[in-house]
């Protein structure tokens, strides 16, 4: 497979990612929006380091391996994000029973 | 000897700076009051100790390591020009603490701290050798103006004061950018640390080429332009003059104006002869169309205050101009006419003061007759009043008349153009005199009393400076004679 | 001798000292105390003045400067304080002292009725003149001299509004001293053109660094002069000053707006005549002015019914005469005039002051009349002022303007007849002033005939003294025909040189002047007395009578021409240039800073949305000026 | 065409159409479950390119522990109504089209790139025993420094779900 | 190392002892404890390069005087901090302990991001800063203004951690080197290639995003006005400077070679920062609000040292950092004091607390950069570096244009202290509330600041002192 493919893949998944963030007013969905654009990178980045794992870094792949082990430190990060988000946007449903972004409007100008 | 181990300028700068910080410890209104005229005066003996005990040869000048990492050190020094502002600086606070020693300022320790304060700062700027630290006293000068403005001002003093502060701050900021672009171009001192210098010799010593100085000279010119003011950089003065507290006018106006001339002097002209050679006439231009401008809405105008400041800025035009025409005649015109005019402006502004606190008016339109009741503030203002207009024998006349002539020199018709306010400065000085001082007593004036004692005689001691520079110039003109060879110097 | 000139500074000093004692103790002196600081200080003047004048007369050299102390000594430029006394300076000394030391006494009964304390000021204010006055004639150089000349415009000014409540004097002061100072800004010119082309202003430097000039520099600094002198002299186009000041006090009309101050425009050119030697055009602009002069103010003269006021339009017309006599080159003849003016003017307005006196401060001539059997003194010498000033022949107004007439015959023969016409309206208004005062009936109110009366000795002795000098001051420079001798230009010889009158017609034309002047007078007396010898007479004039009386509305035409669209330009700048244009502007900066901020925080609309939107926009330009540009 | 270009295309349309119909789904339920979809795609990929850890660990990690979070809050708040409402139609289409052109701009850049080969269904560098070395050798500082981030995660949902007394 | 550990433990250790303690006071002073322990353990490093544990990092993190100067003074800045504002914590919520922790995480990824030698490092020290501050965004739980800010501050932060990673891995995969390692980036001479220069604007970006850059900004005054004052002080002092840091220190050792390449952008965002941040801020009536806008135009400022990227900018960085968190510090801890956030409710402050007044002033003054304050100093620092760097000299211009704009939002509230009168009978401020230590840090931060002004070689030759 050519390089092109994957980072044109990664590009159309992150575009689709921020558009969502763009065009929903969920605060949950646009949450996934932004998943999804994390994961567009990880696919990247796996696509890199086997690209690499061709070239430079053929005779040593562990600097290959670093972008895979990246990739599952963005995971980990990600899943930090995740619970603390979801208990900022639960709290936020607890007080205004809305996730709706358009309500957040008291912080203005 | 005073002055070995501790130079004229350090003690013209620390001792008003340690004066006003002192000033803020004392409890007691009248007290504070008598300490900064004590101090006041102090500093004027210190000046005048600096006269006896140095020269343009040992000019005292001093530099401590201060910021070595930026090329920067605290050097200070005393030329003769340098001597005679600060001359003028220290002999003005006295008179401003006499003349007003009678008004109650709320807050009375802040009040004369700050005046301290500000004094230093003008000191600071008089003495500095080194650009950074002109710059810093530049600066430190106008904060305690500013609060004095706003804090002890009239009614709209916080939007005239503000539009004061931010003009002269942005100008003095791009004068920063300014001195940090020559910085960069001064020669690396390798043997001292290896660093760019903000010394005044060094600055002095930089090459920089036509467009180069252009910029420069721009930058730093507005910055001068504003704290002057020249036309059309003006407008801030009138709405400050007109709201500061009388005793902070005189400041600025006596002396705060003077920053921006001898910042062109120090700075702007040795520094960039170049742009000055090529820009000199848009400058004269302008000063001497705001010569004419000012004294046209002077003629029309109705406010004591204004009158005063719009006629202030036909001065200045003038002496602005007469700096660029680079001739010994007029640069030597402009040294005793900055001293002069500071002189008789705060003379002009005692007077004015008294009129208003007397009568709590300041319209022309609204006084007239004093001369009835207070005869002699009326002969001591038609003396200050005169000298303000340089009728011969007094201390304007022969500033401006060098000045003229150099400008006479220089080009004709801006002589002749800027000879024109001569005349109109006799209108509307005189027009003020009539309107205030002559003609028939009305209910404002009819309690007018005549001046006081302490009064008489700070007025009559301004009197006689006036008379006294008027007559005998010579001294003021040996004194910066070094200061002015070594600016023409720079223009070959 | 050196060693006495070198003292001469005690001139100006004694007067100086007087206006210092006078005006800083005039609330402790007693009214006669201070007349006596006064008169004495002019008196001891007059006897230095004097005395210089004795040694002078034995030098036939010009005098060096004397040099007191550095005024102005910078790298460029040196002037002294310097006096220089020769001839010419003694002459206007004496006049100076002299005439002035007479008003001083005038003025200390004239004056006796105001407070002590104003008595007081007005004689520090007299003195503060002649001191003034006695700087600009002793002036080694140009700068001095207009130290002098600015200052006399001071003293005029505040002696003009010396009642300072009356706004009309205010104004009157005000217009002086502004006129004055354009003129004065010419004189600066000269002198910076001076500056700039010889270095100096001495006047020893000046004229030995004369070839330093072009023709065109002559030219111009002497027309700058000149400038100056109109303004001071009160000549086209800047007389308009001199008939308001009369406003003040009557001596001081006497001493400033006729005897002294007004002439300093001759002494300058004068003192100048090196130059103006060289400046045939200047000259010729000179002679023309002064005659065009002479002619509009005798025109106004003829219909005004203040008696200062005539006297004052007769001051500018005989100046004119001075001016023309300087133009056509006569400079001595300039001089002369000046010295009889002093006599006969100075006795003319005395002598009116004393008729206003009597007539309890009246000053309109329509009101007066048939005085002359009420204050006989003042009437006798009043009538000597007349025939002086007419041109009797023989006084020394009839000698002096013979000459000035006789040298512009030999220069320019119409100037001469217009200065003929000039001579003969002259003498009609003096009669015309003479018969409505003295003659025919009294016209004013019955409490003023109650109180006319003669003036006390002390004006009427300086009166005489007057008097007497108008009619016979003119005898040193009697011409040769008459059997004098012109011992006042030989004087004048190392300063001035004289013209010499080589004409073979000389005799013949002083005679036919002499056969002429007195059938003119004859005319001219018969024809006004009857016309102003009258009982009733109407103030108020129709058609061409009324132009003249009311000035020929120069003032009017100066006020639309010059004043009123300065002050419109002053509003227009105030108003409009300075608050909607300058500080508009810098306001604007301001406001426009405002008003951004309050468009640009709807940026932040709190949507978040919007923000993700704003910021992928960013992105976008960002990467399209990073990969693209 | 290559067997490794008909499964990429494959996994890619998959993954790009389920993005899509996560992103326009009304029901945020649905838009969950497209997300899943989205992953396991991506996890395809993941095998196709031989890393087979991070395939895993996706599943695990993301289709399984995160998305069902998602879900839980979700049904928690009991959204799986359709009825959620859009942006309007203005700000929606400002949205796509910035999104559009900042696809586009990337991509007329990116495609420039030179043509390399990407590794797959080979190479060891996405093994588990490859990646746990290099986890453990190299990595081992920020390892326990990403302690650090769950521990404050930790502590944040505490603070904030805690009621307060 | 050691300011790295030591955060974390002591993390730890606050965290626990929410567990433990349960007087509300204790918390604030065993971080203080904990604070003064790490100063001094940092002041051990730099001073001697001794490190309190040799943990081999496999150089991912990378210490030198510059960022642990860099480090002693975000502590020393904190320690203030907390000295001054230890009692304000107390009172958002019940969970002072807690708050406590994550400020010590949160300090624990500025140690990071200061130190970071990989895409990685950085990438996880960003993280460890950014989840505990939507936490604390978000800790006054029941205000509603909180919660919508910690949610927009969290939504915001997420998509900028996309962009930030998306960067990242164009540069791994634009790197031939294939490397994470800062300076391990093999860029060449010539042009860019693209995959790194799409890496660099990603990456750019989302620097700027943290370091509130206009136009990825708006979360900045939103965040900051609806965060409980006292962790608003917080993030808009040490945290924007670590963002700041890291900032410079990325694109310094990745970048510094192809700097032209990408100055322009720095330009572009710079002058939008400084004429956004220093407009808007004119406009606002409430003052905490306006700070937030004032930090972003403080934030042109430092970008000059992104732009510049010279030793002049570093210093200036340094010194900038100091100035504007001293006295940031300074004036939200006066702020948190007052009854009325907007500007009016400062009218009169002088009159009843002529020492904050005072000390108020010296902050404002600071920021608004006058001679002899720090914040001079900064303002100096930065305008030498830029000038230095020769390029774009109209940025300079429009800086101190801005810079005199700010004058005008600064002014107002001196303005309202001592010129004006309180408005109501009412005191503007609770005189119980101001305890004399109160008073004493307050004047310790406006002498720091001044000492700063005068002398900025205190704290600069640390920059060249050899670890």
């Amino acid at each position: 497979m050519d390089i092109k493919a994957y980072i044109g893949l990664s590009i159309l998944l992150f575009s689709i990612g921020i558009i969502g963030v763009l065009i929903r007013r969920n605060a949950i969905i646009i949450f996934m929006c932004i998943e999804l654009m994390l994961n567009s990178v990880n696919l990247l980045l796996v696509a890199f380091s086997k690209m690499h794992a061709l070239g430079i870094a053929h005779g040593s792949p562990s600097l290959a391996s670093d972008a895979q082990v990246f990739v599952f430190f963005i995971m980990v990060v990600a899943a930090a994000e995740v619970s603390v988000g979801l208990a900022i946007i639960v709290m936020m449903y607890r007080n205004v029973h809305s996730v709706d972004i358009n309500f957040l409007n008291r912080l203005k100008n | 000897m005073l002055g070995t181990y501790i130079t004229f300028p350090e003690l013209l700068i620390w001792f008003p700076l340690v004066a006003g910080i002192f000033s803020f410890l004392i409890k007691k209104d009248d007290s504070v009051k008598t300490w900064a005229l004590f101090a006041s005066i102090i500093t004027l003996c210190i000046s005048l100790g600096s006269f006896f005990y140095t020269n343009d040869i040992n000019a005292s000048n001093v530099s401590y390591e201060w910021l070595t990492s930026l090329g920067s050190s605290f050097a200070v020094g005393l030329d003769g020009m340098g001597r005679l502002l600060t001359f003028l600086t220290a002999i003005a606070f006295p008179i401003i603490f006499v003349a007003t020693y009678n008004n109650k300022y709320k807050n009375a320790k802040a009040f004369y701290g700050l005046m301290l304060l500000s004094q230093a700062g003008l000191m600071g700027v008089f003495c500095a050798m080194d650009a950074l630290l002109f710059y810093f006293f530049w600066e430190l000068a106008l904060i305690p103006v500013y609060f004095l403005c706003s804090r002890w001002g009239g009614e709209k003093r916080i939007q005239a004061t503000f539009k004061f502060f931010v003009y002269t701050f942005a100008g003095s900021l791009l004068m920063l950018i300014g001195i940090i672009y020559v910085y960069q171009h001064t020669s690396v001192r390798i043997e001292e640390s290896g660093f760019h210098s903000f010394r005044i010799s060094d600055f002095l010593a930089v090459q920089l080429n036509m467009q180069q100085q252009s910029w420069l000279f721009w930058l730093f010119f507005v910055a001068f332009a504003i704290k002057m003011p020249i036309f059309p950089f003006h407008t801030w003065q009138p709405d400050t003059y007109e709201q500061a507290p009388t005793s902070t006018t005189m400041v600025l106006s006596g002396i705060m104006v003077k920053m921006g001339l001898f910042a062109v002097l120090r700075w702007l002209l040795p520094l960039f002869p170049l742009a000055v050679a090529r820009w000199d006439n848009i400058v004269i231009g302008l000063s001497v169309f705001g010569m004419i401008y000012a004294s046209l809405i002077a003629i029309k105008q109705d406010n004591l205050k204004r009158l005063v400041a719009y006629s202030s800025i036909a001065h200045i035009g003038l002496m602005c101009a007469a700096i660029f025409t680079r001739s010994d005649t007029g640069l030597q015109g402009v040294m005793i006419q900055m001293f002069s005019h500071g002189i008789n402006i705060i003379g002009l502004w005692i007077v004015i003061e008294l009129l208003e606190k007397q009568t709590g008016v300041r319209k022309i339109s609204e006084l007239g007759g004093v001369a009835h009741k207070a005869p002699a503030l009326t002969i001591l203002l038609l003396v200050i009043a005169l000298a303000n207009i340089a009728l011969p024998l007094t201390n304007a006349f022969v500033g401006e008349f060098m000045m003229f002539s150099s400008l006479f020199k220089y080009n004709v018709w801006f002589a002749t153009a800027a000879g024109v306010s001569i005349i109109l400065a006799a209108v509307y000085t005189l027009n003020m005199v009539q309107k205030v001082f002559y003609g028939n007593t009305n209910a404002v004036t009819e309690n007018v009393k005549d001046i006081n004692l302490s009064q008489t005689v700070i007025l009559s001691v301004i009197v006689v400076i006036i008379f006294v520079t008027g007559l005998f110039p010579q001294p003021i003109f040996d004194l910066t004679k070094d200061t002015v060879t070594s600016l023409l110097l720079r223009f070959g | 001798m050196s060693n006495v000139l070198e003292s001469v500074w005690v001139i100006p000093i004694f007067p100086l000292v007087g206006f210092i004692v006078t005006g800083l103790m005039r609330n402790y002196l007693p009214k006669h105390l201070a007349a006596f600081i006064a008169c004495s200080s002019i008196f001891l003047s007059f006897l230095a003045s004097a005395y210089v004048f004795y040694i002078v007369k034995d030098v036939t050299s010009n005098p060096a400067a004397i040099h007191y102390f550095d005024f102005i000594n910078t790298g460029a430029l040196h002037i002294g304080f310097d006096f220089k006394i020769d001839h010419l300076t003694s002459v206007f000394l004496l006049i100076i002292t002299g005439v002035g030391f007479l008003i001083h006494l005038y003025s200390t009964a004239y004056m006796s009725e105001e407070q002590e304390n104003d008595y007081a000021k007005y004689f520090s204010y007299l003195n503060l003149f002649v001191f003034f006055m006695l700087l600009l004639v002793m002036g080694g150089n140009y700068l001095i001299m207009f130290i002098g000349w600015e200052g006399v415009g001071l003293c005029s000014y505040l002696l003009i509004g010396y009642w300072f409540t009356n706004n009309n004097y205010n104004n009157a002061a005000k217009k002086a001293f502004i006129m004055n100072r354009i003129g004065d800004l010419g004189f600066l010119l000269a002198l910076f053109w001076l500056i700039a082309k010889v270095g100096s202003v001495d006047f020893a430097t000046v004229n030995a660094g004369i070839a330093k000039l072009s023709t065109f520099d002559v030219t111009g600094i002497t027309i700058l002069f000149f400038v100056g002198a109109t303004g001071k002299s009160a000549q086209i186009p800047l007389y308009t000053w001199l008939p308001d000041a009369m406003a003040g006090p009557t001596p001081v009309s006497a001493l400033i707006h006729a005897a002294t101050m007004v002439t300093a425009g001759i002494y300058m050119i004068v003192r100048s005549n090196v130059l103006f030697s060289l400046a045939p055009i200047t000259m010729e602009i000179i002679a023309v002015i002064g005659l065009l002069t002479a002619l509009l103010a005798a025109t106004i003269a003829i219909y005004q019914n203040d008696i200062k006021k005539v006297l004052a339009y007769s001051t500018v017309s005989q100046l004119g005469y001075m001016f023309l006599a300087l133009g056509v080159g006569a400079f001595s003849s300039g001089v002369f005039h000046v010295m009889t003016h002093a006599f006969f003017k100075a006795l003319l307005f005395l002598a009116a002051g004393s008729v206003i006196h009597a007539m309890s401060g009246e000053q309109d001539i329509t009101k007066m009349g048939g005085l002359r059997k009420k204050i006989p003194v003042t009437y006798i010498t009043f009538l000597l002022g007349v025939l002086a000033i007419a041109g009797f022949p023989f006084t020394s107004g009839f000698i002096s303007k013979d000459e000035i007439l006789l040298n512009v015959y030999n220069h320019n023969k119409l100037y001469f007849y217009l200065a003929v016409i000039g001579a003969v309206m002259t003498a009609f208004y003096m009669f015309r002033l003479l018969f409505l005062t003295f003659f025919g009936g009294f016209r004013g109110t019955h409490e003023q005939e109650h109180h006319l009366h003669e003036s006390p000795k002390a004006m009427t002795i300086p009166l005489i003294i007057l008097a007497v000098l108008s009619v016979i001051g003119g005898l040193v420079q009697l011409p040769h025909v008459f059997g004098g001798h012109p011992y006042f230009s030989e004087f004048l010889n190392p300063v001035v040189k004289t013209v010499e009158h080589t004409d073979p017609k000389l005799a013949m034309k002083e005679y036919v002047l002499l056969i002429g002047t007195i059938i003119g007078l004859a005319v001219v007396y018969f024809f006004t007395k009857k016309n102003y010898a009258v009982n009733k007479y109407e103030g108020e004039y129709h058609g061409f009578k009324k132009v003249l009386a009311n000035k020929w509305y120069v003032d009017e035409m100066y006020d639309a021409i010059v004043v009123k669209p300065l002050l419109a330009v002053g509003t227009f700048f105030k108003n409009v240039v300075e608050k909607s244009g300058i500080d508009g502007f810098v306001n604007g900066i301001g406001k426009a800073v405002n008003y951004s901020s309050r468009q640009v925080r709807l940026l932040q609309s709190g949507q978040v949305g919007a923000y993700v939107l704003l910021m992928v926009i960013g992105i976008l330009i960002l990467f399209i000026v990073q990969l693209f540009l | 065409m290559s067997i490794t270009t008909i499964v990429f295309i494959i996994l890619s349309v998959m993954a790009v159409g389920a993005a899509l119909m996560m992103v326009s789904a009304k029901n945020p339920v649905h838009s969950v479950l497209w997300l899943i979809v989205v992953f396991f795609s991506i996890s395809g990929h993941y095998v196709l390119l031989n890393a087979q850890f991070l395939a895993i660990v996706n599943i695990i990690v993301y289709a399984g522990a995160i998305m069902v979070l998602f879900l839980f809050v979700v049904m928690l708040m009991n959204l799986n109504v359709e009825s959620e409402p859009m942006k309007n139609y203005r700000l929606q289409l400002a949205g796509v089209i910035s999104g559009g052109s900042l696809l586009l701009v990337l991509l007329s850049a990116l495609m420039k790139v030179q043509s390399t080969p990407v590794q797959t269904n080979d190479g060891d560098v996405g093994l588990i025993k490859k990646l746990g070395m290099v986890l453990f050798n190299d990595y081992v500082v920020p390892f326990e420094l990403s302690s650090i981030l769950f521990l404050s995660a930790m502590i944040g949902a505490v603070v904030i779900a805690k009621k307060e007394k | 190392m050691n300011a790295i550990i030591l955060t974390a433990i002591w993390g730890v250790v606050m965290m626990f002892g929410g567990v433990f303690i349960k007087n509300k006071a204790t918390p604030k002073y065993l971080a203080i404890a904990g604070l003064v322990l790490i100063f001094l353990a940092n002041g051990l490093e730099l001073n001697t390069g001794r490190a309190l544990l040799n943990i081999d990092v496999k150089d991912m993190l990378h210490t030198n005087s510059f960022n642990l100067t860099f480090i002693a003074v975000a502590m020393g800045c904190t320690l203030l901090f907390f000295l001054l504002n230890g009692r304000d914590v107390e009172k958002v919520g019940s969970h002072v302990s807690e708050y406590f922790a994550l400020m010590f995480f949160v300090l624990c990824g500025v140690c990071i991001a200061a130190t970071f030698n990989t895409l990685l490092m950085l990438f996880l020290g960003i993280e460890i800063i950014s989840i505990p501050l939507y936490i604390l965004t978000g800790s006054d739980k029941r205000n509603l203004k909180s919660n919508e800010a910690a949610l927009k501050y969290f939504l915001m932060g997420a998509f900028s951690t996309g962009i930030m990673l998306m960067g990242i891995a164009f540069i791994y995969g634009g790197n031939e080197l294939a490397s994470f390692f800062i300076d391990n980036i093999k860029i060449g001479e010539g042009k860019m290639p693209v995959l790194l220069s799409v890496g660099l604007v990603f990456l750019l970006i989302s620097m700027s995003f943290k370091v509130s850059a206009v136009p990825f900004h708006f979360w900045t005054p939103d965040v900051y006005d609806g965060a409980p004052t006292v962790f608003t002080s917080f993030m808009s002092t040490i945290v924007k400077a670590a963002g700041f840091f890291a900032f410079v220190r990325l694109f310094e050792n990745a970048f510094g070679v192809v700097h032209p390449q990408w100055q322009t952008l720095i330009v572009i965002i710079t002058a939008a920062t400084l004429l956004i941040g220093n407009l808007t801020a004119v406009f606002q009536q409430s003052v905490k609000r306006m700070l937030a806008y004032s930090s972003i135009a403080q934030a042109g400022f430092m970008l000059f040292a992104v732009f510049a990227l010279n030793e002049k900018a570093k210093e200036g960085l340094i010194l900038y950092s100091a100035a504007y968190s001293l006295a940031t510090i300074g004036i939200f801890a006066i702020l948190i004091k007052m009854k009325d956030y907007t500007v009016d409710g400062f009218n009169g402050l002088a009159k009843q607390q002529p020492l904050l007044a005072i000390t108020a002033t010296i902050f404002l003054l600071s920021l608004t950069g006058i001679p002899l304050t720090a914040g001079f100093q900064s303002k100096f620092y930065m305008l030498m570096a830029a000038v230095q760097d020769g390029h774009q000299f109209w940025l300079v211009i429009l800086a101190v244009l801005c810079a005199a704009i700010s004058a005008y939002y600064y002014f107002r509230i001196i303005q309202a202290m001592y010129f004006k009168e309180a408005t109501a009978e009412a005191p503007v401020i609770d005189d119980a509330d101001i305890s004399k230590g109160f008073k004493i840090l307050l004047v310790i931060t406006a002498a720091l600041i001044i000492i700063l002004g005068v002398y900025p070689q205190i704290l600069l030759d640390w920059l060249y002192h050899s670890v």
